[in-house]
Formats: structure tokens, C-alpha cells, sequence
């Protein structure tokens, strides 16, 4: 048995995926990335191979594919390919009618636009500031007080959104410490961030074209107060694996397994692709 | 076929025994030193300058009275390409341009608050300004100099076209409305530069210059499409900057004539041979906008790795006050067809920036273009305003890969070179899937 | 004698300071959170404690800040661009350029003999360039922001932060600890490249000497010593803490002036109704 | 031609204006819509300057493109990150079917809105052009070429209105506009001269209602409002006289100047100076053409976006200053403007020369903090209190 392995170096969180000949995924972890990224990559796959109970030494990992912003880093990986392959091909991979995918990681928001074999259409990214970013419920999680899984619970009791005007994740704490201040409910206050956040997002998306299916992928993905505001907003719903946020190493992992097969009689190669 | 090192050793000697390949750059850059060194010792000689502006620099007006022409968008791609534009444009900064500014018009602010010290050389002050419309940030641009030095600013303004394609040819009354307006101004324009230099006007020393500028839009036109060929003979990004500099700065100079005869002798000889770029050429790329200088080299480098080639750029064709149209003057009729010249190429200019999605679709199957690059800038809304629908409309009308990536030509706060390969990284995993759903070879990955 | 309170209820910490003529006689500080009124209230109360009067001594209160408003016992509003003016003046009378990092905005104002704010600038409205980038960039790296100073102070190295987005800075500084560079430098960069925007805001006004520099970012030395080596001239820096005090200092002060100019009028203390829009032309 | 106003007359003057508030903020622009259930055409134009007595003759509405206070979720795709804001939510109103055209029409004196004709062009099938307004106004030859661009655009107009443009139904319009421009002098002489009846927000709904109703209802609108705030009984305050300038294409909101009404009485400004840009009644003879082209060059105000020797334009500002008895000045300008952000700095500068106390802010037609120009405003206010 062969496998093949994907490794997500994000700016806050390493995901790495392990998967077999059947692209079944087998083994998968997080860590945070912290400030040594190579050592974080490594830990993610180590523990990914324990995980999967995969011992190099009798059954290998093939092929190793790096991707994220930390890619290069990956120094025991066999090639990178950029997130936004990734996150493309993996979505498609697990939702086959994928159209557009949108990503939201700690730091960036990516709208993707794929084709059916999960080639890349088309893509846009915010990386001009922070706002519209999973950082963004980071604050306001930070200035409420809250743990990150609480938020989105949190948002859903209220039915009467709160307008955020600040754009700056930075000053994201003060606005939501004065309205707080000013009375609003804790709800109130959260659902208008995932609104803020939410509307931001589909801004992007606009910018390759809504074309459904959409697969919200990443870590905010977790997030169900994102996820419904987001199919209320976008009037329809979304796809959302419980693998979204390892979405990054899975479609890294699949690649890798084409570089495997590619090594093989090109009969068996088609089958993989699909 | 021999290798291409082979050609390049076999290809034929000027006189100075050099090989015609890799002729032009040499070329460029020394004439382009040679220009710079003129201009610092302009005034020792008393010698007039103009600022004027590559769309519609009018260099054939003023080189007949012998007024040199500076290039204030010149002096600043080479503050930017020379890793200083920073410092300049923080000079203006402080002086109260604010963050959003243009990058050239604060690293010139910058440079005339140093009294022109630039890397290339010492800038003299104007004796006047001479600007068209095509950029509406050369008319601000000036109104700074009137301000600083009290020179006279002559905006030649040049209707450009109502609606995208809707060209007006002569005998057409909005044509000849446009015409006289235009022609007027002319008169106007020599009238001024009789009052700067204390000359008169000379109409065969005109004649010169315009005929000069005859042989470098003809060849230019030629350069253009020499880039047909398989593999690139020059990078459009690249190389091409080197030819811009040159197309603007002899502009109506015999220097600049023979200039582009041999630079078309030598791609045309690469063309024949089948001799590239330095690299080998996977994608045939075209470039929209204008290039990052703060980091050129890097930014380049983003894209030949994988072996994109820009075979064509919106660049050459607006930077190039429209020479890409390759119109010759009549030179029996100077004035006359120097009004008409001006109208048909600025307007071109212009075209190129607001209306290049038509361009560019008709551009692909001649050139071989897999993907379209469009870099708007944050400096320039003339250029870049419209490339995000541009971009929208091309994808509709073709298949074409696009990358659409923003940044600056100057203001390297603005340029982040990661996020820039990430993007570009992306396009071309896009550009190789896309190839093997095609040809079905290689995965999509980057090298280890 | 005359006592008056200056409070300054700023984005993070609410100030006040209890002037007896011209002689502090008691200070507290505490974070604003989600009440500015009741901080006021708090904080006035533990600086009369520090001072050992009662409130009834109290002859005129100021409130400035961002919270001033909710204020509810002040006499006079000011904004802390005024505040900080009388504050400045009184501390150096010789100050002619402020500039006062906070976390949350800086601002640069150029004043007059008289007090008068001839010309001021404020910063976007966007973290990078306020004292937020310094105190996340030491988060990033584990610290908190008492260290900043001391860690700063351990480096002459300056690493160059180019993120123009306080967030995205993060990705970068933790780029720069992958490749084995120092905390200490890269804290240097973080606040070269605060000082670089702050002393740009103060060319915006057009800065002249003396310069006065305020707010609590100003708590650490190497921000200090970094704009002297950028900025010509005299530069004041209030002592210890009382970087911090300033804005609540010139309330105070400004206050003391009330009272006098009132006590010539015989007129009743002016509430801040009187002074909406009361510019002369 | 239908009315496109509620029954305003039996209202009191202060609901009038608020009805022009909320007509101005309304970003699915009722009066325009009535104007089309009724069978009219509308003829879009974007900021700053456009003859619309070439429109209005030709019996269609001008509609004044600029911009609204909307999310701009489609229009923003169609744009990069380094823009103004009204390019997008003016792409916006008609992508999103709010306001539909028969026409749109730009100009060059601005890349962005030359752009604008450009992608509207790429959006939308109905004609969509550039105005060529000449920008170098002192060439003797430039309002003989804008007779004949003029003629150019009314050959365009005739095609989209289906009818011909006589000399006669053209002067009977620019005698619609004189009056009009008219009016809006008296408005702005009540602000000048007794400011506290007429705040700048409220002038600036009943000046912006003109753009989006016909002309003889703005006028009729105007002369019955007029009189009542003369009337007003609002009594001078000792409050700063000053001058509100932006190079306004780009609106600030309305808040923005509500903001700025409660601390000080501006005293002139520049807003929405395409409506005002032609200064005195425009004499109409047997060429209206011509006389539209003259007023243009010869009898205009003035704006970063045009470029006249005549006109340096620090020194109109302090005349300006001058005229109105204003002892200061808010400068801004809107973000990303590439025109309004080069003319602070000459601004700037003219008014430290003279003395003129000023402060500097730049806004966005979508923003909603005014904290930060709040307390420039105080601290200005402030200081001359305290001084």
C-alpha cells in the first residue's frame, strides 16, 4: 500500500493529510504553527502518520505535497502547490459539484472558481487588511471573552443583528467593548460580526462569480454561526465537509497521489482523477 | 538546426564587430546613459528642457528647437528600478501629498525638492511643460511646476474616442472638428516655444524630426509583431521597457531611427533562427498595466521560473504615445499631418488603457497566448481603473487563462512579494492543469 | 486655592489627575472597559483617595477623551488634542509640536505661546501606525507590552517591517523568528516603523521645537530615543508615567483656567452646552 | 411632463427638506422611477459638469450620476482595490437595475470617470460615451471645438430621445436653467449672508433633489421654499464662519455634513459645483450651442478637475474665503481622488501663507465614524475659545 501525504503550513494553524491509494484519508492532525514552521510541519505529519498508524519503514508515504503560506518550508516535502490549487481540488474532490469555493483561514479569505476536474478558473484573495478574515471573529471572540466554538452558537441566539462599522480587525475589541457598553446584547453584538465578516466575503466571491455549488472551506468553516449566515445571505445552502478545515492538505494529498500514479502505467491514472 | 549558441555566434557582426543578438540592450543601455548625461549638462550650454509626457510627448515640435525633452514618468521608473523611489517619495509626503497620491508625481515632487539630483543623473529644471490629456494626472502634475518654477504648461489636448471602437477617420465632421482643435493648438504650442527659446520656427528642421520619428513607428509597429514568432525574440516586460525608454526618449532623433532599423535587424534575425529569451518559453504570456519596478527584476523572475514568456504588453502600446500603429507622417504637409498624427495616436493611447479588451482577444490567436497578466497599479487610476471589467469581458469572449494581480510601480509599501508569487504560483498550477487536461502530461505541483 | 480634576477617558485607560492650583495633589488610572462613565466615576474616586479629599472639594471638573461624553459630573468637554495642548504647556511651557501615540490613534498637533492648536493631523483609521502594532508584534512573539521597552532595549539591530496591515505583520514576524532573527530586533523594527508614521504626522503639521511627546506608548525608552534620532531639536518627555497623564493633566489645568476666568466674569461654571459651537469668528 | 415630487406644498419647509433628504438618500431613486412609469427617458451623466439643457430639450431627464450611499457587492467586482468609492456604487445603481438609463455619458477630466464610460460601455446596451470637454481652456480654439462636440452630443441625444433639437426648444431649456441657477445663487446667498436659517446639510438635499427631478419642479420646488427660509426664525449664533471644499465629485454623507452643521455655519462650499458651474444667467442668441460652450469656458466656476490659467486655484479658493466673510476652512477630499488629494496640497499651503486657519480630512461617501473629524472640529472650535 502506497500513501500519500499533504501538508497546510497556515499563518496560525499546520494541517497535515494522510491518504491511500483510494483517496480515503487515513491519518490527519493540526498544530499550531508557531514560530518554527519547518518543526511545525513535521510535528503536523508525524503525528498525521501515527494517526493513520503508518509506519514509513514497511508501507511508505510516496510523495509529500507542501502548500500554504509556509510551503517552502515544508524541507521534507517532494513538491508545493499554492492553497488556492488545493483548497480547489480538494473541495472538489469531496463535493464533485463544486463550482466556487470560498476559504476562510485566520488571516486570508480566498474565492475560488473551479471546473469540474477542479482546475482554477479563477481566484481572488483579500490580503489589503484583515478585515473580512477569520481573524476578524478572532477579536471579537478575544474582546468577549469567548472560546472561538462559542461564537457562532452564540450569534444564532440573536435574531437582530448589531451594524459593525469598524473595518479594522485591531479596533474590532473597542467598537464591540462600547457596544456592549452601550447595552447591546453579547448575541447581538456577534451576529452583526458575522455579518460584517460574511458580507465581506461574498464581495469576493462576487469577484469570480457565484456559481453554485458553493464548498466553504478553512477553518471558519467550523464556525455554524459563518455557515448559516453565510446560506441566508447567499440565499441558498453551502457545502461544508467535517474535514473543511484540513481542505488545504487533502487536495495537497491528492495531488501527491497524482504524482504517484503519474509514476505508473497511465491506465490506472484516470481512475484517480475522478 | 545548429544550437542557439551556435546562432547567436554565427549571427552577423556590426562595426564594431559585436553580434547583432543582444545588440539592442547593449545599445539601449548606453544611449540611454548618453541621454541622461545630456540633459545634466544641458544647462551648462543653456540649453532649453521641456517636462513632457510619454502619451503625446510633441518631442518632433520641440526637438526642432533643439528643447530637450525630460521624462518626469522616465526619472521615476528609474528612482523605483533603482531602489530609491522611497526616499523620494517620502520627501513629498512630508511636503503633504497625501498616501494615495500617484508614485510618480511624488518621487518627481521628491526629485525637485532635491534640486534634481536622480541616480541617473542631475534633472534641470523646465523652461516649460508640455502635456496632453491622456493621463489627467499630467495636467495636476504640471499645475505642481507652475507652482514650483512659474514656467509656462501647455496642455495639448487630444479628444480621444467617444465609445469604445467608435473611430472617426478624416472627412468626418467630429473627425475634423477634432482636427482643427487640435491643429490649433499646434500653432499655439509654437508660438510658445518661439517666446521661450527667442527662435523662430523652422519648418524643415520640423520635417526632420518628424521624419525621423516616420522610420522609429514603423519599426516599432514591426518589433511588435515580430513577436509572432515561437519562441519570444525579446520580453515584452522586460526587454521591452529598455525599448520604451528609447521610443520616448530619441523621439524624433536620428539616433532613435537607427536605433530601432537595427533592433528590428537583429529580432528579425532571432526570428528567423528560431533564438528566444534566455529562458525556455512554456507559456506565451501578455502582460496588461504597468510592470512592478519596485521589485522588476523579482517580479519578472515570478514568471519566466515557469517558463511564462510575455510575449505582447497594453504597455507598448500606450507608453508608446500609440507608435504601435506604426502612422507616418506626411511630410509635405508637416502641420497639417502632425495634427492628424497626433489626433490618430494619442487617441490610440488612450484606447489601449479604456477600451485594449478588443485588442487583446484579437491578440491571442496570432500571438499564441495562453494566459493574460493584468496588473493594475495603486498609483495610476488612469491605467488600471478599468482592468478588473476589462478582465471580466475577455473572460467571457475566450477561454484564456487570466491572473489579475494589484500592486505598484513605485511605492513598495504597497508590493508584497509573497502574496504576488502566491498568486502567480496559483496561475501558472492553473496554466499546467489546463495544458495537461489538454495534452494530459505533469501534474500541477512546482518544483521541489 | 483652587481644585480642580482633569479626566481623560481614553480607548484603553481612563486618567485623572487632581490639580490644587498648580500642584498635583493625586492621580489614578484604570481601564476604561465597557463603561466610560463608571470608570470616570472609579477613577475619580480612587485619585480623591490618593489625594485624601473628598469630592465637595472639588471646585470644577474637565473631561476629555473619547468617552468624555458619558461623563456625567464634568463641567467642560474638551477633546484631547485641547487637553493634551494645556497639558503639554503646562508640563514644558516651551512645547510647540505634540505628539501623542496611544493605542489606539496618534496624533500630532503644532501649538502656539498661548496654548492655541494651530494645526493638528490624526492617524487612519486603521491599527497599523498606532501603539496596537507594538503591543501585537509582542504578543506575536510572547510577549506582553511592559516588556516592549526592556526587550527592545536588549538590540541595536533594526529588522524592517514592510505589512502595511497590523494583522498581516504577524505572518512576517513570525516569518522573521523561522529564520532564527532575534525578538529584540524584530521589536526594534516594529517601532522604527511606528516612529517612521508618527514623525511623518508630525511633518504634516509642520513640527517646530520644542517637541513633546506624550501617551503611553511613550513608556518606552527606545520609542523615545528612536524619534530623537529622527527629529531635530529639543525633545520633552513628562516623567515615569506621567506619559500617560498628560490629556488629564491639561484637563485639569484647563479647568483651574475656567475657574479664574469664571471667578473674573462672576459668572456661573460654564456647561458644555454653552460652548457647542461657541467659536468666534 | 408628470410630477415627480409628493405634494410638498402643504408641508412645512423643514418636512420639505426632509422629504429632499430622504429623496437624496434613496438609493432606488423614486423620482426617476415615476419619471419612467410615465413614459420618460433618462439620460445618465456622471460627475461633475454636463450641459444638461441638451438632455432637458430634448425632452429627457438628466440624471445626475453620484454615486449613493450603497454596498457596492456587484459594482465592486467589477473594480480593483485602489479606487474611489462612487465609481463602484455608481456601477452599482445600475447593475443592480435601481437606475436604468437609455443613456450614460462621462467625461474626460477625471481617469476614473473616463474609465467609467469605458466599463459602463462593456455592461450596459444602451449608448454609453465620453463628453470631450476641453481641457485646455485657454486655447483660442477651445470653445469652437466644444460648439462643435456639443453638436456632436446632440446629434447622439436627438437618436436616444427619437426627436430633433430645435435652436428653439434648446434656448427655451438653458431660460429653465438660467432660472434654476438662479435659484441656487439666492440659496447660497442666504447661507452666506444668514446662515443660521439654512445649514449646510439641508441646503445640499434641496441643491442634490435638482439632479434627479425635471428641472421646472427643482425650480418650482426652490421658489416656494426659498421665501420660507428667509422667513425662518432661527436667531445668529456666535458660531465659525467657514468654507467646506472637496473638489466634490464624490458626495460626502449627508451625516458628514450634519456633522460639521451642529459645530459652525459653512458659509460657501463646492459641493456638487457641476449644478452651480456656470456662474451668471447664460445670455441665449442664435447659436445656443455656442452660448453653452462660451458659458462653459468663460463663466464657470472653478474645480481641481479643470485646469485654467485664469483660474489658479488656491487663489479662487482664498477669494472665495474672502467673499463669503469666512474666518476659516475645512479642507478634504475624497479618498483615492487622485485631482481633490494634489489640490490640498496647494491649498494648504495658501492658507498658511494667509493666515487662514484650516484643518485637513479626507472622507469616503460610505463612511460612518465621523469621530475622528468630530474632534477636529471641537479642537478647532476649542482653541479659538480658549485662546
Amino acid at each position: 500500500m502506497t500513501y500519500a501525504a499533504g501538508v497546510d503550513v497556515g499563518s496560525t494553524q499546520t494541517k497535515a493529510v494522510i491518504i491511500d491509494e483510494d483517496l480515503q484519508i487515513v491519518g490527519r492532525a493540526l498544530v499550531s504553527t508557531g514560530s518554527n514552521v519547518t518543526v511545525a510541519a513535521e510535528t503536523a505529519y508525524e503525528m498525521a502518520l501515527q494517526q493513520g498508524n503508518i509506519h514509513e519503514e514497511e508501507e511508505g508515504v510516496g510523495f509529500i505535497v507542501g502548500t500554504g503560506y509556509g510551503r517552502y518550508k515544508v524541507t521534507f516535502g517532494d513538491a508545493q502547490t499554492t492553497e488556492i490549487s488545493c483548497h480547489g481540488r480538494g473541495a472538489v474532490h469531496m463535493f464533485p459539484g463544486t463550482r466556487t469555493v470560498v476559504d476562510m483561514g485566520g488571516q486570508d479569505t480566498k474565492a475560488i472558481k473551479v471546473s469540474p476536474t477542479g482546475e482554477i478558473l479563477d481566484f481572488f484573495m483579500n490580503d489589503k487588511c484583515a478585515a473580512g478574515t477569520g481573524r476578524f471573529l478572532g477579536a471579537a471572540a478575544m474582546a468577549l471573552d469567548l472560546p472561538l466554538d462559542q461564537l457562532g452558537p452564540t450569534a444564532l441566539l440573536s435574531s437582530r443583528p448589531v451594524k459593525i462599522t469598524t473595518t479594522c480587525t485591531v479596533f474590532a475589541d473597542g467598537e464591540i467593548l462600547s457596544l456592549i457598553g452601550k447595552g447591546k446584547k453579547v448575541e447581538d453584538v456577534l451576529l452583526g460580526v458575522h455579518h460584517s465578516v460574511v458580507s465581506r466575503s461574498i464581495g469576493l466571491l462576487s469577484r469570480v462569480g457565484i456559481e453554485r455549488e458553493v464548498t466553504f472551506t478553512g477553518g471558519v468553516a467550523c464556525n455554524v454561526g459563518m455557515v448559516s449566515v453565510l446560506n441566508q445571505e447567499l440565499g441558498f445552502e453551502v457545502n461544508v465537509s467535517d474535514d473543511s478545515h484540513y481542505m488545504g492538505a487533502v487536495g495537497a494529498a491528492l495531488f501527491a497521489m497524482d504524482r504517484i500514479v503519474a509514476g505508473r502505467s497511465p491506465a490506472r491514472r484516470t481512475e484517480v482523477r475522478v | 538546426m545548429s544550437s542557439t549558441s551556435q546562432l547567436i555566434q554565427d549571427a552577423p557582426v556590426d562595426k564594431r564587430g559585436t553580434s547583432i543578438v543582444g545588440r539592442g540592450n547593449k545599445e539601449g543601455n548606453r544611449l540611454f546613459r548618453e541621454w541622461y548625461g545630456e540633459l545634466t549638462s544641458a544647462p551648462e550650454r543653456k540649453e532649453h528642457s521641456a517636462y513632457v509626457f510619454v502619451m503625446g510627448s510633441l518631442a518632433e515640435i520641440l526637438r526642432s528647437f533643439d528643447i530637450h525633452t525630460i521624462f518626469p514618468e522616465i526619472n521615476g521608473l528609474q528612482q523605483a528600478v533603482r531602489h530609491v523611489a522611497d526616499d523620494y517619495i517620502g520627501q513629498a509626503e512630508d511636503y503633504g501629498f497625501s498616501a494615495d497620491v500617484c508614485g510618480y508625481v511624488k518621487a518627481d515632487v521628491g526629485l525637485q525638492l532635491r534640486g534634481g539630483d536622480h541616480p541617473m543623473g542631475k534633472i534641470p529644471p523646465p523652461s516649460l511643460a508640455v502635456y496632453t490629456n491622456a493621463c489627467n494626472t499630467y495636467v495636476k502634475w504640471a499645475e505642481i511646476w507652475e507652482r514650483m518654477y512659474h514656467v509656462p504648461t501647455f496642455t495639448m489636448d487630444i479628444p480621444g474616442s467617444r465609445a469604445a471602437g467608435r473611430l472617426t477617420w478624416p472627412g468626418h465632421v467630429d473627425f475634423e472638428n477634432d482636427r482643427k482643435y487640435v491643429a490649433g493648438q499646434i500653432n499655439e504650442l509654437i508660438k510658445l516655444c518661439e517666446q521661450v527659446t527667442g527662435r523662430r520656427f523652422d519648418i524643415d528642421k520640423l520635417r526632420e524630426t518628424m521624419a525621423h520619428t516616420n522610420t522609429m513607428s514603423r519599426k516599432w509597429k514591426r518589433l511588435i509583431e515580430l513577436n509572432k514568432s515561437t519562441p519570444a525574440v525579446y520580453n515584452a516586460v522586460t526587454d521591452g521597457t529598455v525599448f520604451l525608454g528609447m521610443m520616448n526618449g530619441y523621439r524624433g532623433r536620428p539616433e532613435g531611427a537607427k536605433y530601432f532599423t537595427d533592433l528590428v535587424e537583429e529580432m528579425e534575425y532571432k526570428a528567423a533562427n528560431g533564438i528566444g529569451t534566455p529562458f525556455e518559453e512554456k507559456y506565451r504570456l501578455a502582460f496588461v498595466g504597468v510592470p512592478c519596478y519596485p521589485i522588476f527584476r523579482r517580479f519578472s523572475e515570478m514568471f519566466t521560473e515557469w517558463g511564462g514568456s510575455f510575449v505582447g504588453s497594453s504597455y507598448l502600446w500606450f507608453a508608446s504615445g500609440g507608435a504601435n500603429l506604426g502612422y507616418e507622417y506626411d511630410l509635405e504637409h508637416p502641420l497639417e499631418s502632425l495634427a492628424e498624427g497626433l489626433l490618430v495616436t494619442v487617441r490610440d493611447s488612450m484606447d489601449s488603457m479604456f477600451y485594449s479588451d478588443k485588442n487583446l482577444i484579437e491578440m491571442i490567436e496570432p500571438y499564441g497566448i495562453d494566459g493574460i497578466v493584468y496588473h493594475p497599479i495603486k498609483s495610476c487610476r488612469t491605467v488600471s481603473t478599468g482592468l478588473a471589467d476589462n478582465r471580466r469581458a475577455v473572460m467571457e469572449a475566450t477561454d484564456v487563462a487570466t491572473l489579475f494581480v494589484e500592486s505598484d510601480h513605485m511605492d513598495k509599501r504597497v508590493v508584497s512579494e509573497a502574496q504576488l508569487k502566491n498568486r502567480v504560483d496559483a496561475f501558472f498550477e492553473g496554466l499546467a492543469t489546463r495544458r495537461q487536461r489538454l495534452t494530459s502530461t505533469g501534474a500541477p505541483t512546482g518544483r521541489a | 486655592m483652587t481644585i480642580t480634576a482633569g479626566i481623560d477617558v481614553g480607548g484603553a485607560y481612563t486618567k485623572v489627575v487632581l490639580l490644587d492650583d498648580e500642584l498635583i495633589i493625586g492621580r489614578a488610572i484604570l481601564r476604561t472597559g465597557y463603561k466610560p462613565g463608571m470608570a470616570a466615576e472609579e477613577c475619580l474616586g480612587s485619585a480623591l483617595a490618593d489625594a485624601g479629599i473628598g469630592r465637595d472639594r472639588l471646585d470644577y471638573v474637565v473631561a476629555t477623551g473619547f468617552g468624555r461624553f458619558q461623563v456625567a459630573f464634568s463641567q467642560l468637554n474638551v477633546t484631547e488634542l485641547t487637553a493634551a495642548a494645556w497639558g503639554a504647556h503646562a508640563l514644558f511651557p516651551g512645547t510647540k509640536t505634540i505628539l501623542d501615540v496611544g493605542g489606539h490613534a496618534v496624533k500630532a498637533s503644532r501649538i502656539d505661546e498661548s496654548r492655541q492648536v494651530k494645526s493638528f493631523r490624526l492617524n487612519e483609521k486603521c491599527a497599523a501606525g498606532t501603539g496596537a502594532f507594538l503591543e501585537k508584534t509582542a504578543r506575536y512573539m510572547g510577549f506582553n507590552a511592559d516588556q516592549i521597552g526592556a526587550l527592545a532595549a536588549t538590540s541595536s539591530i533594526v529588522v524592517p517591517i514592510s505589512g502595511v496591515c497590523t494583522v498581516f505583520a504577524e505572518a512576517e514576524v513570525i516569518n522573521h523568528l523561522s529564520q532564527g532573527i532575534a525578538a529584540a530586533d524584530i521589536m526594534n523594527g516594529a517601532i522604527a516603523s511606528l516612529v517612521g508614521k508618527s514623525v511623518q504626522l508630525m511633518k504634516r503639521v509642520k513640527m517646530e521645537p520644542e517637541v513633546t511627546l506624550i501617551g503611553g506608548i511613550m513608556r518606552f525608552p527606545t520609542m523615545v530615543s528612536a524619534i530623537r534620532e529622527t527629529v531635530p531639536g529639543d525633545i520633552n518627555v513628562p516623567e515615569g508615567d506621567l506619559v500617560q497623564f498628560v490629556a488629564a493633566l491639561g484637563a485639569g489645568a484647563l479647568a483651574q483656567h475656567q475657574v479664574h476666568r469664571l471667578a473674573e466674569q462672576g459668572a456661573p461654571a460654564a456647561g458644555r452646552a454653552d460652548l457647542v459651537g461657541a467659536g468666534a469668528s | 411632463m408628470p410630477s415627480v415630487l409628493d405634494d410638498y406644498q402643504s408641508m412645512s419647509v423643514e418636512e420639505a427638506i426632509g422629504m429632499c433628504r430622504d429623496l437624496v438618500e434613496d438609493p432606488d431613486f423614486p423620482t426617476v422611477q415615476r419619471w419612467r412609469d410615465a413614459g420618460g427617458k433618462v439620460v445618465g451623466h456622471f460627475q461633475v459638469y454636463f450641459p444638461e439643457e441638451i438632455v432637458h430639450a430634448a425632452g429627457m431627464l438628466p440624471l445626475k450620476v453620484r454615486g449613493a450611499p450603497v454596498e457596492a457587492r456587484q459594482g465592486e467586482s467589477h473594480f480593483g482595490s485602489y479606487l474611489c468609492s462612487i465609481l463602484k456604487t455608481s456601477l452599482e445603481l445600475a447593475l443592480s437595475g435601481r437606475v436604468v438609463l437609455d443613456m450614460f455619458v462621462s467625461h474626460p477630466i477625471c481617469d476614473s470617470a473616463r474609465n467609467l464610460a469605458a466599463v459602463f460601455g462593456r455592461n450596459f446596451e444602451y449608448p454609453c460615451e465620453i463628453l470631450y470637454l476641453p481641457q485646455n481652456a485657454n486655447s483660442a480654439h477651445a470653445s469652437t471645438y466644444l460648439r462643435g462636440e456639443y453638436a456632436r452630443l446632440t446629434r447622439e441625444v436627438e437618436a436616444v430621445a427619437g426627436r430633433s433639437i430645435t435652436p428653439e426648444l434648446l434656448r427655451n431649456s438653458m431660460g429653465v436653467f438660467n432660472e434654476n441657477r438662479r435659484l441656487l445663487r439666492e440659496l447660497y446667498e442666504i447661507k452666506r449672508e444668514t446662515p443660521w436659517l439654512l445649514s449646510v446639510d439641508k441646503a445640499y438635499c434641496l441643491m442634490a433633489v435638482g439632479g434627479m427631478i425635471p428641472r421646472e419642479e427643482h425650480n418650482q420646488l426652490l421658489a416656494w421654499a426659498i421665501p420660507q427660509i428667509r422667513k425662518g426664525s432661527g436667531t445668529p449664533q456666535d458660531r465659525m464662519r467657514l468654507v467646506f471644499t472637496g473638489g466634490f465629485c464624490e458626495q460626502p454623507p449627508l451625516d458628514l455634513l450634519h456633522t460639521i452643521a451642529q459645530f459652525s455655519y459653512v458659509v460657501d462650499d463646492d459641493l456638487l459645483v457641476g449644478l452651480r458651474w456656470i456662474l451668471d444667467d447664460i445670455p441665449v442668441g442664435d447659436d445656443p450651442l455656442a452660448d453653452l460652450a462660451e458659458a462653459y469656458l468663460e463663466n464657470s466656476s472653478y474645480s481641481p478637475v479643470q485646469h485654467d490659467l485664469r483660474k489658479p486655484k488656491e487663489q479662487m479658493l482664498l477669494e472665495q474665503i474672502k467673499d463669503a466673510k469666512a474666518g476659516a476652512a475645512i479642507i478634504t477630499a475624497a479618498k483615492m481622488c487622485e485631482p481633490g488629494l494634489d489640490e490640498v496640497v496647494a491649498y494648504t499651503k495658501a492658507l498658511d501663507d494667509e493666515g487662514i486657519p484650516y484643518f485637513v480630512s479626507e472622507f469616503e461617501e460610505r463612511m460612518t465614524n465621523f469621530d475622528s473629524l468630530q474632534i477636529q472640529l471641537e479642537t478647532f472650535i476649542e482653541n479659538l475659545l480658549f485662546a
